[in-house]
């Protein structure tokens, strides 16, 4: 695929959780995977009460300190130690993915590899490494009412990771319902996959050459606010 | 005689594993949560040919030492030991961190036998609450549904899962009392609370007994009926002095980088 | 906004559960462990057809009131109201009382699904679990076999329990908060904890409801994430004074000289 | 089938329960059912320590209250208000029977009405009353490491209660492990059913007179100890 668009500008990190947290509605519940996911929780919207959800046995929780620091037996599934906030509530593993598989979760956030016209999803094994990690994100993926991706719009090699059919292990059909990447923000509907917003300096036709299947530009397609 | 499931040393505790045994360890992946001084005691054994259940394959002492704990060993003391056979287990390896496990796995020195997350919790309550099987919608169009029946039940596509039998459960609790019941922790309960009761025996590793009747019924966790042998950790543990791997401080660095394992 | 649960009345807290629901209904049998007001309230609204979920069909607020309960009230109100189409329940009749249901049933005025309580207790949790059914020794070779798939798996016969999907459930317990977390005293959390989460709409009946953060974290029984509605009883109820039935006193003779229900 | 016997010495339900408390072994977690066997909780023999599992949330309890006192929200499964010791603990529906269906229970005591020779268990359906209740009686019937029935050893009509096959509906198939009845002790074996003791007064032929299948009589077969 074309490398024309290299050192054009991208979406960083923290400005994707950023988009991400958007989506939070007032009372949610969300679970926040590792890596940029995780980082949302700093952008909830103003005014907005949000719980998280994390799978090693806590529903909601607060700040998360800085390596090192805080109680080693209150950790998010990243090992990262969070805090007690008004509400906190433990329990064990059985009950935490009772939670996530019975659809209690509004939102899963998680990263990606690639996703599928149709929503699947293929987050755990790079094929090079032969050997990943499925962890909780097959429970997660399908579990959650509405699962969004966070991930960079290309490989490194420039390849899509927005695809027609997955190349790469599944971690589960149809699942996804919106994908923040680095240039653009599409959502998966019955009918395909809408694009809803894309990055300052791009284009929809831009975007569109990055990625495999042909996305419907929305009526009210416009530039990602940030 | 009053019940009394206090044993004396960690080394009596697991005296009665045998080689080739199935033996669920508790946790997350965090030493926190991790029955350390019982793995211990078990590595010094010697046990052969274990098969393990777990979330992780561990990370191994370096990489906690660094983070300053003390009991700082979780299940790649079994690895780096060369005890353990096969691992049923959620998360074998990290991104961040190449552990033995994964080192002996891309040798072919042990096996995998990787679960979804929610479905090794599931199973493994199946096993404690005398399920034949349950149906789980995760894994489904994956390369987890291989050689599993699959069932179409009001209209959604399911996998059975069958129970993990499994001969012992080493866990960690936080206080624990002499008829076995424990507390745990904040997020230290984890998988400890859900295998305590799952395998034939139940061994849990507490930081601290106390008298009967000073867990309020109301808090208790885990009752007494699951756990078999309650056994408390030293109040303290000396630390070995062994230069901290290169490849942990690495790991660390990447770990603080990154923010998460 | 502020995550509020708590709902203004019981009126309200039941206001949209149409004609034809099924409902889940909290507690073992004793009517300290029942969501009384808010079956009181349903009963008032006169919801029609309903499918109840439940461990026992109610003795009626006399046998209750004789053991001076103020909050008398069980699933006998909707039963002898004539709001019930099913019980799905675990204990339809009594030994030594003949309940309403029972009259209705004998006279084929209402059907009944039994279901064996610790069946009935997993079917409800594979609702809240997102299980497609589970496997349970429980039942085979008898009555409860009819029409279940049966399978052997490891030389044991099970039978396949589906999860039992239900619109509402209503349940009693000690304390919440405007999130929804709960806290059970003693052995009123039985059927109550188990059924939060396991309907589309879980509303909850509190003695008090208190602050958030006042609920210590290691004794929430219930995440908030499984309620949805949270109303307190009023601190005091008037009681009616309609005499005692005399079928309400031969029972409480009957239950004093034999000891138990 | 004769009532030859309709005048002769039986056990009372107290001695029956005290009779089943023998079986109680130190440190046996053990769930007593309505009727006779909740008795057997006052006669643990002197010196063991025996856990009470009760179904609908509570293990480790103690003394049973008169009616109308104690706690409303401690009851047993039969409703008696029953008190707190060191020990005790709570939790919900799905763990208790957990635990029973799990066979963490050691012994699990129950009434009857009939038990067959292989240990089939009919005790939840009186045919006459054409409606009865399942309850939690198929759990624990399959569920206890041991199962003991305690009940009268033939109806009001004097019919055998001790049956080659159960005409009643059925509560579990090969459950019962002992037979605790007015006249005798039966131990239910592979070999068939064992006669361990009678009561004072009667004769092992006696007992076989009021039952169906053939008891094979133990070499230490005794009178009952009381």
């Amino acid at each position: 695929m074309s490398d024309k668009f290299k050192d054009k500008f991208r979406l960083d990190r923290q400005t994707m959780a950023l988009r991400v947290a958007r989506e939070f509605q007032d009372g949610d519940c969300v679970n926040l995977g590792i890596g940029i996911p995780v980082l949302a929780s700093n952008y909830v919207p103003a005014g907005r009460e949000v719980i998280f959800h994390s799978e090693n046995g806590v529903l909601g929780f607060g700040e998360v300190h800085t390596a090192g620091e805080g109680d080693p037996d209150f950790v998010n599934a990243g090992g990262q130690a969070v805090t007690i906030i008004p509400g906190t509530c433990f329990f064990d593993h059985h009950e935490s993915f009772s939670i996530v598989r019975g659809k209690h979760l509004d939102i899963s956030v998680m990263g990606g590899l690639q996703v599928s016209e149709k929503g699947d999803l293929a987050n755990w094994l790079v094929p090079e490494r032969q050997i990943g990690t499925i962890g909780g994100a097959m429970d997660l993926a399908i579990g959650a009412k509405r699962l969004i991706i966070a991930m960079n719009h290309v490989t490194k090699d420039n390849q899509p990771r927005i695809v027609k059919k997955c190349s790469y292990e599944l971690t589960a059909l149809e699942c996804v319902k919106l994908v923040v990447t680095d240039i653009a923000v599409i959502e998966v509907t019955k009918k395909g996959m809408v694009l809803k917003e894309y990055a300052p300096t791009w284009t929809p036709e831009e975007v569109q050459e990055l990625s495999e299947p042909k996305l419907i530009v929305a009526p009210d397609c416009k530039e990602i606010e940030l | 005689m009053p019940i009394n499931k206090i044993v004396a040393s960690f080394d009596k505790a697991v005296a009665d594993i045998p080689d080739g045994a199935t033996i669920m360890i508790g946790g997350f992946g965090t030493v926190a949560s991790t029955p350390t001084c019982l793995l211990e005691a078990l590595a010094r054994k010697g046990v052969k040919n274990i098969t393990t259940v777990s979330n992780t394959t561990g990370f191994g002492s370096d990489v906690w030492k660094l983070m300053g704990y003390k009991f700082a060993e979780d299940m790649d003391i079994l690895v780096r030991n060369r005890l353990v056979k096969k691992a049923i287990v959620a998360a074998p390896v990290s991104t961040i961190y190449q552990n033995t496990f994964e080192k002996l796995l891309r040798a072919g020195e042990v096996e995998v036998d990787m679960v979804p997350q929610g479905t090794l919790a599931e199973r493994i309550r199946a096993a404690k609450a005398g399920l034949g099987g349950v149906y789980v919608p995760t894994g489904v169009g994956t390369i987890v549904e291989k050689g599993k029946e699959k069932k179409v039940i009001n209209g959604q596509t399911y996998l059975l899962e069958l129970p993990i039998q499994a001969d012992f459960a080493l866990i960690k609790a936080h206080k624990g009392d002499r008829w076995g019941n424990l507390v745990y922790r904040r997020t230290s309960r984890t998988f400890n609370a859900t295998m305590a009761g799952a395998a034939k025996v139940t061994i849990a590793e507490v930081d601290e007994l106390v008298e009967l009747g000073q867990l309020d019924p109301e808090v208790i966790v885990t009752p007494g009926i699951y756990v078999d042998r309650v056994i408390a950790r030293p109040k303290d543990v000396k630390v070995d002095d062994k230069p901290i791997s290169q490849e942990a401080l690495e790991s660390q660095k990447r770990y603080k980088e990154r923010g998460s394992a």
